[in-house]
């Protein structure tokens, strides 16, 4: 066992992003498409915090960027989740493949 | 402090008049029309007001920078917003939540004129969020349509798809590098694979914006979903700042980068010109057609940024200001003749000359303009692309790409044909034309008609860098 | 002169026909402008003669340069030489021609379209195109000019054609594009090659390098080549004419077929002499083919429009084969084809309209014995079927024996062989201009009806007359028209010769 | 001097008639059309004659040889330096007969067409076309230039055309004027390719330079001419062989002859002047205007134009005895004569004694002129009162037409050989020509001379006697109305009997031959005595057959069985023509150039619009609606794009 | 040397990875849920354990607090909780696998084959400089991003709004 460092947690959050893609790909719930998002966008935050931490522990950009992404996240995902609500609403369904009219 | 406002004029600007929009919302409200007006007169103010009291310079330490040929774009920008407001009157009018609409329209302007002024990846992320976002909220403002929500969640998780994309990029370049600015990154970046990497990461979020084909999927669903004003606010307004900033960043900071930017610049314009005209050729509707021809257009922006030239700069600009004109030219027939008879197909589009010659000869112009006929602007503008291309030799690169204009001129000749030449039993009835659409139609076609002949508008964008 | 009144004359008249408000006011504003564009076309052949006699020997006259897109090198660069000159000639009589055989076009097939205001607009568009094309020096806007003239091709066969008309302007419409495309990477080429200048006179001075030279020449011939229906890429050729209505067949072979063939020589040949010399075979190969392949093509077909579209792939291959022997006389035969061809296929075309419009048919073999309704239009009919079989005194027979003569000054076998061949199809020709003659205007009466028929109206009969009296100014005293010519040839080949 | 304007106007004033009549005939001078042509052509005929009796009597003739003059010498397109078209007046002896010859004959056509064609519909027409053609023959004539020739070569084809053509709603008329104009082009593509190839060798095309350049040995020209070859012939001879083609087009040599017969669908006058006396001989005027290169440099050529000239002869003779249409008897026998002269120029040298072929082909053609000219106006005479060009519907007409009757007998006794009429001394030196230099080509010659008696008498018999004419007499009523067609029509008739009785006495030699020298031509009566026998042999064989209405003709054409059935079908020589054209070229090369063109070429065209569409809906599956779809494709590009910067393009 | 604080780390990047891939791969929503929650909650201890506490509080905050909320409260709107996921295609599975894989493993070996910058030191920022250099205007500020983000959050909070409050639902 090695001494945990950036290479560990680097590990960690692509696996994390990548775990996080897949799941955006195969599943067919939209909420739970929104999860994997939030998979994704935390695995660039332990990307940044890492960086910030190993490698250029006197800046702050990391730091700040995990800021602002956590609150785009919830910015977004608001937003997602109402435009969702409005599907099921309208598709009785929040199942993606129910909802391709638009195609071709 | 006197820097912050005439440097900041445009973002501050647009902030007022979103502030006054919330107010106006929160207090007693206006009726549709007298709030449509004022929120119209506002925009030219607006528009006017950004070719004055210009200057250059950074704030917020590098973050945010401005240069005259930034508020140019951020002018044209206006421009389309403003054109935007005038044709889509009809569906404005209709619309409840019109207040709360051009609220969402000029956040997401807000954040395109921070993006295109950005001296950093963290602000710019930010306003493209911000341009994006509102922009999925707008496309779900036809709120009872199941495809309007539908090219919502399309537009909104696939956006947060690429942010994420994005992001895992950006997040890699800032380990490598240790910063996130743009004037220090060009001294920074040595090329090796995991700044290849980022880059590549970094580069696709704005393919997707620009709807770079294989990152292009979701823009003719969201547009063909939305209502037309949110279709023709993303394919004009978000693809030019897009586009602006795109081609920013590949010259200034990603200049190390050139050889791996080139040619994948080329490969994907290539790529996208055949995607786009390929899916286009076979469209019924209005609306998705014409996000496929937005989608070739692309190809032809990426052809001019490939020159990594100021000729190149100089002829996107031009070529956005044009694609502005013509493309809301075509957006706004589209949305007069969708709004007054509900249809959006081309089929219904048949003898369409007979009953209405001013749309007719606005949407040809149009549409020949798009096809880059001359004399239209278009022609000007999509050969002065080509040029730029051509600045780097690349002979069978721009063969491609003018074998493609043959393309696309079979469909946009499709249209013509149908407006002009086919005959229908029950053509689109006469329309009368509320006297801001004609205006604005008017504008859109003294536009194309003029802009390729005057040639000074070149020169001055031409002048400003 | 001022070249631009060439430009603005069709503007105006265009802009004039848009606003007018009747169809009398459309016809007679379209004939005044294009009388107007005649003299001045006129005006300008004398005005021409009369700086030659005077000893100017610059290369271009009348030159006029104003900045359009200077930091692109792009100007507005007009002038004129003896070959345009020609050209803006033809295009005059072929654009006065065209207007007044439209005189009528509400009543006529064509006419049920309506839009008789945009009917006109469009010609005078493309006229315009042409003037425009024929006077630039500047390749940029000599291109911007070319393509002018692609869209009012399209809709004139659109909207106002006959059969397959859609299909017929959209291959048109694709393919003249798929031309410009080859021309606008070839233009590009040459832009950045020579240092940044689309400018003609510029680039006629500066060296380019050989191998640049072979590789743009195919992109520029054949983007003209399209334009002037070089084979194999003229099968728009005969689909347009037959599905164009009269004015715009007349207009389009009269003039935008011209367009290709002046920039095949004007652009091609004369900027890339290499790139011309090293292809030279190549193009006479191919325009020997089109001459012959055309010509026994023409002997099959049964629709008098297709009979005169064939014979123009057949016709305008002599241009090209001029061109592509690359000899003084021959390239001086070449630009007379152009002008001869362009009369006289106007003027086929005109007189298969009449009788088109009169019989409502173009099946050669549906007519017959026309001579007794239609003395007039029957006599023009012979006139121009004995111009197009290449009767001395008549245009075509001026041409072809020039580039003939031209041709025969390469003493290999090679280029014997091709003339000889060329040569031939002034027997097919023969076969095929008197089969169509004999079986409509000769022959019993096959249709009683057609002994009902009124013969030529004034407008038709003033259009005839003026695009007979170009032929026969060319085929009479062909000097003036070789004198016009020749220097210009010259000037190409010593370019060519690298003098 | 020659007076240029006066000679200049010989062709003009026809030409003044054209466009006169042409363009305002119609409307104004409907009936009066017929006066002006024929007056301007009198005018024409008159200067004609001066200008004849001034070069031959006042300055033509400077020491001893008649001079080429070239009065008149404008240049119409110039090609090159010291290449160029010029339209010009060449005046030499063979020049100024051939004027005298058409204005004279082409006046009597006018006049006599006058009460042929008169009530016709368009008479005006045919007076414009007739001012045409006169004006093209006589500036084909008084060509300077061999382009010069060649431009009224196909001016006086396309006069021929639009003659033959005349009765335009006749399918016959229009097949054969359509024929005649298509064998006649064809032979003239022979005739540009060789202009071509001569003006390559000797760097002008002014008949002057031309033959200077091109007759001396050591001339640059000549040297290097002769370097070029090509099948192992030289490029001059080659060049002389393919204008000898476009001379046998227009002259109807075989086998390029098919279009003459049919060519007497035009009105009877037309063939008397166009296909008989002037347009036909024009092929023998042009190897007679290049004659001396024919003999100097390229004599082999012009031993092939003496055997074509031969088998001419006599292929159309014998066709000639079988033919039942009286036109179309004369048209073979027009054939014929033309091969006489033909070979008559074939079998001739260049200067002195050797050069009577030349002076007796000329001569030939001058007689001939006349005396066929003269045949035709009478058979015109003969249609024009029985309506038929059918010799079974005649006979016996002797009695009806006596002045026709009396013109066609000296007509016929002149082309039969008899003396003293003109044809007798014409033919008499083309046979001493013959005899002199090629013998085989005599006794062909000598055959032909006693077919001709034969089929010329037999045509005057199955005429005038025979069978007695009854047509007319059943109708009283309308014999008495034809008549011979009055003052008009004999009078040519008697004017040009007059030249076929007494022409022959003209001292030709004297003034035409082929170096200008005058030539002494001497008359052997011992020589004389075997082609008049044979020609008097002719004539009594027909005196048998046909003088009375008997059944020896068919029998004759039993025992002949294949021979007579194969010259009464003209040797099937129209049907392989027929099949050529038919079968080869629009079946096998038309057909297939046409579906070659709409099918492949075309087809490449539309494979590609169809492939296009093909392909973008065989991509529709990309957009599939599925917002995850689009997000593999995303994922999939970033990655393969990485992999691609990061592996490939480092 | 295995110290607590490597053992920690192991058993923070377990429950990171595990709860995600639960996260992504269960069929219950609401067990899919709570594995999301318990995943940032590891990622939170990651944050702690690189000693960015107020990253960490934030992360807890925002995402336990905010966001997981949302989404559980959303899946409680939609009716969803009980059911059963419905199963993605087999063929669209193993793509995604491929290219996840694909991607995962092109990074990591950029990753792994790049020299980071290692800094010797190790300053964890204090709450009072983020919050300083937040409202700093001048070179290293942050304020600009701080107003950014304040207008996309009402900008979003309008949208939303909007959206969501849809006055009159329409069955079609």
């Amino acid at each position: 066992m090695m001494e945990p460092g950036l290479y560990h947690i680097l590990f960690i959050s692509a696996a994390l992003f990548f775990i996080g893609v897949y799941g955006f790909l195969t599943r067919r719930n939209l909420i739970t498409m929104l999860m994997s998002i939030e998979l994704i966008l935390n695995s660039v935050n332990l990307n940044f915090i890492a960086f910030n931490k190993y490698c250029w522990p006197g800046k702050l950009d990391g730091l700040f960027f995990t800021v602002f992404i956590i609150a785009i996240a919830a910015a977004e995902a608001a937003v997602a989740i109402a435009i969702i609500i409005n599907l099921y609403r309208s598709h009785q369904s929040i199942d993606v493949e129910n909802a391709e009219d638009l195609k071709y | 402090m006197n820097e912050l406002l005439t440097l900041m004029k445009s973002e501050l600007l647009v902030t007022a008049i979103i502030f006054l929009l919330l107010f106006i919302k929160i207090g007693k409200g206006l009726k549709n029309e007298s709030l449509l007006s004022l929120v119209q007169v506002l925009l030219l103010v607006n528009f006017v007001l950004g070719f004055f009291f210009n200057g250059e310079g950074n704030l917020f330490g590098d973050m945010f920078t401005t240069t005259p040929l930034i508020a140019f774009q951020k002018s044209i920008l206006n421009l389309a917003v403003y054109l935007i407001s005038l044709l889509c009157a009809d569906w404005l009018k209709k619309t409840q939540h019109l207040a709360e609409f051009f609220l969402l329209m000029l956040s997401a302007l807000l954040g395109m004129f921070l993006m295109i002024s950005s001296g950093n990846l963290l602000i710019f992320y930010l306003s493209l969020e911000l341009a994006t976002i509102p922009v999925a909220a707008m496309a779900n403002f036809d709120l009872d349509k199941k495809r309007s929500s539908e090219g919502a969640m399309k537009m909104i998780l696939s956006s947060a798809f690429s942010s994420g994309i994005l992001l895992f990029g950006i997040s890699l370049l800032y380990g490598t590098t240790g910063t996130v600015s743009f004037s220090e990154l060009p001294g920074l970046l040595d090329g090796s694979p995991l700044q290849v990497l980022a880059f590549v990461f970094l580069f696709t979020a704005f393919a997707f914006k620009l709807s770079i084909v294989p990152f292009h999927l979701w823009t003719a669903d969201v547009y063909e979903g939305s209502p037309i004003a949110v279709t023709a606010f993303l394919s004009v307004v978000s693809k030019g700042a897009v586009a602006f900033i795109f081609m920013a960043t590949l010259f200034k900071v990603f200049q190390p980068m050139l050889a791996t930017w080139y040619i994948m610049l080329v490969i994907l314009a290539v790529a996208t010109m055949l995607i786009g005209n390929l899916f286009a050729l076979r469209q019924q509707n209005i609306k998705r057609f014409l996000a496929f021809s937005s989608i070739a257009q692309v190809g032809f922006i990426l052809a001019g940024i490939s020159s990594n030239a100021v000729i190149g700069t100089t002829s996107v600009v031009y070529f956005v200001l044009i694609y502005v004109f013509s493309n809301l030219a075509s957006f706004g027939v589209a949305a007069v003749i969708s709004e007054n008879t509900g249809k959006e197909n081309i089929d219904d589009y048949k003898g369409l000359y007979k009953t209405n010659p001013f749309l007719s000869w606005i949407l040809a112009l149009a549409l020949f303009s798009l096809a880059g006929i001359p004399p239209t602007a278009g022609f000007f503008g999509k050969l002065f692309l080509l040029t730029a291309a051509g600045s780097t030799a690349a002979y069978w690169f721009i063969t491609v790409a003018a074998l493609n204009m043959i393309i696309s001129l079979f469909y946009y000749l499709r249209v013509v044909r149908a407006v002009f030449m086919d005959k229908n039993e029950q053509p689109i009835e006469k329309i009368k034309i509320s006297a801001s659409v004609k205006m604005a139609l008017l504008i859109c076609g003294a536009g194309i008609v003029l802009l390729g002949l005057l040639s000074w508008v070149f020169e001055h964008i031409e002048s400003l860098q | 002169m001022n070249l631009l009144l060439l430009i603005g004359a069709p503007l105006l008249t265009a802009v004039a026909v848009l606003l007018s408000r009747n169809q009398q006011q459309v016809r007679w504003i379209s004939l005044a402008g294009s009388v107007v564009q005649l003299g001045l076309a006129v005006a300008l052949l004398l005005a021409f003669r009369q700086e030659t006699a005077a000893g100017n020997t610059e290369q271009v006259f009348f030159e006029m340069n104003y900045p359009l897109f200077s930091s692109l090198g792009i100007n507005f660069h007009f002038g004129v030489d003896g070959i345009s000159v020609a050209m803006i000639l033809l295009t005059s009589f072929v654009v006065i021609a065209g207007v007044l055989v439209s005189w009528n076009i509400e009543n006529l097939p064509a006419g049920k379209a309506g839009m008789t205001k945009e009917f006109y607009f469009l010609l005078l568009l493309l006229a315009l195109g042409a003037y425009g094309f024929f006077i630039s020096l500047d390749l940029f806007i000599l291109f911007f000019f070319l393509e002018i003239s692609v869209i009012p091709k399209y809709l004139l066969i659109g909207i106002w054609g006959s059969g397959k008309k859609e299909y017929s302007a959209n291959k048109l419409a694709l393919m003249l594009m798929g031309g410009s495309a080859l021309i606008l990477v070839g233009m590009l080429g040459l832009y950045f090659t020579a240092g940044h200048s689309f400018d003609i006179l510029t680039l006629s001075q500066t060296a380019i390098p050989a191998e640049t030279q072979h590789l743009l020449f195919p992109f520029l011939f054949l983007g003209f080549g399209v334009f002037t229906a070089l084979f194999p890429l003229h099968t728009w050729v005969p689909d347009g004419h037959s599905s164009a209505p009269t004015a715009g067949s007349m207009f389009l072979a009269g003039i935008s077929m011209k367009l290709g063939g002046y920039g095949c020589l004007r652009v091609a040949t004369y900027l890339l002499p290499e790139g011309a010399k090293q292809y030279a075979d190549i193009i006479i190969i191919l325009s020997a083919i089109a001459i012959l392949y055309g010509a026994f093509a023409t002997m099959m077909q049964k629709d008098l429009k297709y009979i005169n579209a064939y014979s123009s792939v057949s016709h305008v291959g002599f241009s090209l084969l001029g061109i592509g022997m690359l000899t003084q006389t021959a390239i001086t035969g070449a630009l007379m084809q152009m002008v001869s061809h362009g009369l006289m296929t106007a003027l086929f075309f005109a007189v298969i309209g009449m009788i088109y419009d009169r019989t409502h048919t173009r099946m050669v073999n549906e007519m017959g014995g026309l001579m007794k309704p239609l003395p007039f239009i029957s006599t023009i009919f012979f006139i121009v079927g004995l111009c197009s079989l290449g009767l001395p005194g008549l245009s075509g027979f001026v041409a072809e024996m020039t580039v003939f003569m031209g041709s025969w000054q390469n003493d290999d076998a090679f280029h014997r062989i091709a003339t000889i061949a060329a040569a031939m199809s002034i027997v097919v020709t023969a076969v095929y201009i008197l089969r169509a003659i004999g079986q409509t205007a000769m022959g019993p009466v096959k249709n009683e009806s057609f002994l009902q028929l009124k013969d030529a109206g004034w407008n038709e009969k003033l259009a005839a007359i003026i695009l007979v009296a170009g032929i026969l100014a060319i085929g009479i005293a062909p000097g003036w028209l070789n004198d016009l010519l020749r220097p210009a040839a010259e000037e190409i080949m010593n370019r060519i010769a690298g003098k | 001097m020659p007076n240029a304007t006066t000679i200049a106007l010989i062709p003009l004033l026809p030409l003044a008639g054209f466009i006169l009549l042409g363009l305002f005939g119609r409307k104004y001078f409907k009936a009066s059309s017929g006066i002006i042509g024929t007056a301007l052509l009198l005018i024409s005929t008159i200067l004609a004659l001066y200008t004849a009796y001034d070069y031959f009597f006042v300055y033509g003739n400077v020491n001893g040889v008649y001079q080429k003059f070239v009065p008149l010498q404008l240049t119409w397109l110039e090609f090159s330096e010291g290449v160029s078209i010029d339209m010009g007046l060449l005046i030499d002896p063979i020049s100024v007969m051939m004027l005298v010859v058409v204005t004279f004959v082409s006046l009597m056509v006018h006049i006599y067409s006058l009460g042929y064609l008169k009530g016709e519909e368009r008479f005006p027409t045919y007076y414009a076309f007739l001012g045409l053609f006169t004006f093209s023959m006589l500036g084909l004539v008084v060509a300077s230039n061999i382009f010069q020739i060649y431009i009224f070569w196909e001016l006086v084809g396309v006069s021929s055309f639009l003659l033959i053509g005349y009765y335009y709603d006749r399918p016959s008329a229009v097949a054969a004027c359509k024929k005649a104009f298509i064998v006649t082009r064809f032979a003239d593509l022979g005739f540009l390719i060789g202009i071509l190839i001569l003006a390559f060798c000797s760097g002008t095309l002014d008949f002057a330079t031309l033959i200077e350049r091109l007759t001396s040995p050591e001339s640059n020209e000549v040297k290097t001419s002769v370097t070029y070859s090509f099948l192992g012939v030289s490029a001059l001879s080659w060049g002389a062989m393919l204008v000898f083609i476009g001379g046998a087009g227009k002259s109807a040599m075989f086998p390029l002859h098919i279009w003459l017969p049919d060519a007497m669908e035009g009105p009877t006058p037309v063939s008397a002047l166009i296909h008989a006396a002037t347009m036909v001989v024009a092929g023998v005027y042009l190897v007679a205007r290049l004659f001396p290169i024919f003999s100097i440099t390229t004599p082999a050529v012009l031993e092939l134009v003496g055997w074509v000239g031969a088998v001419s002869a006599i292929i159309a003779a014998i066709i000639a005895c079988t033919q039942t249409d009286i036109k179309r008897v004369l048209a073979y026998s027009t054939m014929s004569q033309i091969g006489y002269m033909m070979f008559s120029l074939g079998v001739s040298g260049y200067g002195g004694e050797a050069a009577l072929g030349y002076t007796a082909s000329m001569f030939h053609l001058f007689t001939h002129a006349m005396f066929k000219a003269l045949l035709f106006l009478g058979a015109g005479a003969v249609i024009h009162y029985v309506h038929s060009n059918d010799m079974k519907d005649m006979g016996g007409l002797r009695k009806y037409l006596p002045i026709t009757h009396i013109t066609f007998l000296i007509a016929c006794l002149a082309i039969a050989g008899v003396p003293p009429f003109a044809g007798f001394f014409s033919k008499e030196e083309i046979l001493l020509a013959a005899y002199q230099n090629n013998r085989t080509i005599y006794w062909i010659a000598l055959i032909t001379s006693g077919l001709t008696a034969f089929y010329m008498f037999r045509l005057y018999f199955n005429i005038f006697w025979n069978k007695p004419h009854h047509a007319h007499g059943e109708n009283p009523a309308t014999a008495g109305r034809h008549g011979e067609g009055g003052f008009v029509m004999m009078m040519p008739l008697v004017l040009l009997a007059v030249g076929a009785a007494a022409a022959g006495f003209i001292p030709f030699g004297e003034f035409v031959s082929a170096d200008g020298k005058p030539l002494v031509s001497h008359f052997h009566l011992n020589f004389s005595i075997a082609p008049v026998a044979i020609g008097l042999a002719g004539i009594l064989i027909a005196l048998w057959f046909y003088k009375k209405q008997n059944d020896r003709p068919a029998k004759l054409a039993a025992s002949l069985g294949g021979l007579y059935k194969a010259a009464y079908h003209k040797f099937y020589i129209d049907e392989v023509y027929l099949f050529i054209t038919k079968k080869i070229l629009f079946n096998l090369v038309g057909r297939p150039a046409a579906w070659f063109d709409r099918n492949v070429v075309d087809g490449m065209v539309n494979l590609t619009g169809k492939a296009t569409q093909e392909v973008s809906e065989g991509i529709k599956k990309m957009q599939s609606g599925k917002v995850q779809q689009y997000a593999i494709y995303f994922l999939a590009g970033v990655i393969v794009l990485a992999a691609l910067f990061i592996y490939v393009w480092r | 040397m295995i110290t607590g604080s490597t053992i920690l780390f192991y058993i923070l990047a377990a429950l990171t990875l595990g709860c995600g891939i639960i996260a992504v791969s269960t069929r219950q929503i609401f067990r899919a849920a709570i594995s999301l929650l318990f995943s940032l909650i590891g990622i939170a201890g990651l944050y702690f354990w690189l000693e960015y506490q107020f990253i960490a509080a934030v992360q807890i905050v925002v995402y336990v607090g905010g966001i997981v909320v949302l989404i559980i409260f959303s899946i409680f709107l939609t009716q969803q909780a009980g059911e059963k996921l419905p199963k993605q295609q087999t063929d669209r599975k193993i793509f995604a696998a491929l290219a996840v894989f694909c991607g995962f493993a092109l990074s990591m070996l950029q990753v792994y084959q790049h020299q980071f910058n290692i800094a010797e030191t190790t300053v964890a920022p204090t709450v009072a400089d983020i919050g300083k250099k937040m409202l700093t205007v001048d070179d290293g500020g942050y304020a600009l991003p701080f107003e950014v983000i304040s207008m996309l959050l009402l900008a979003a909070m309008v949208g939303c709004i909007v959206i969501a409050l849809r006055s009159k639902p329409e069955t079609k």
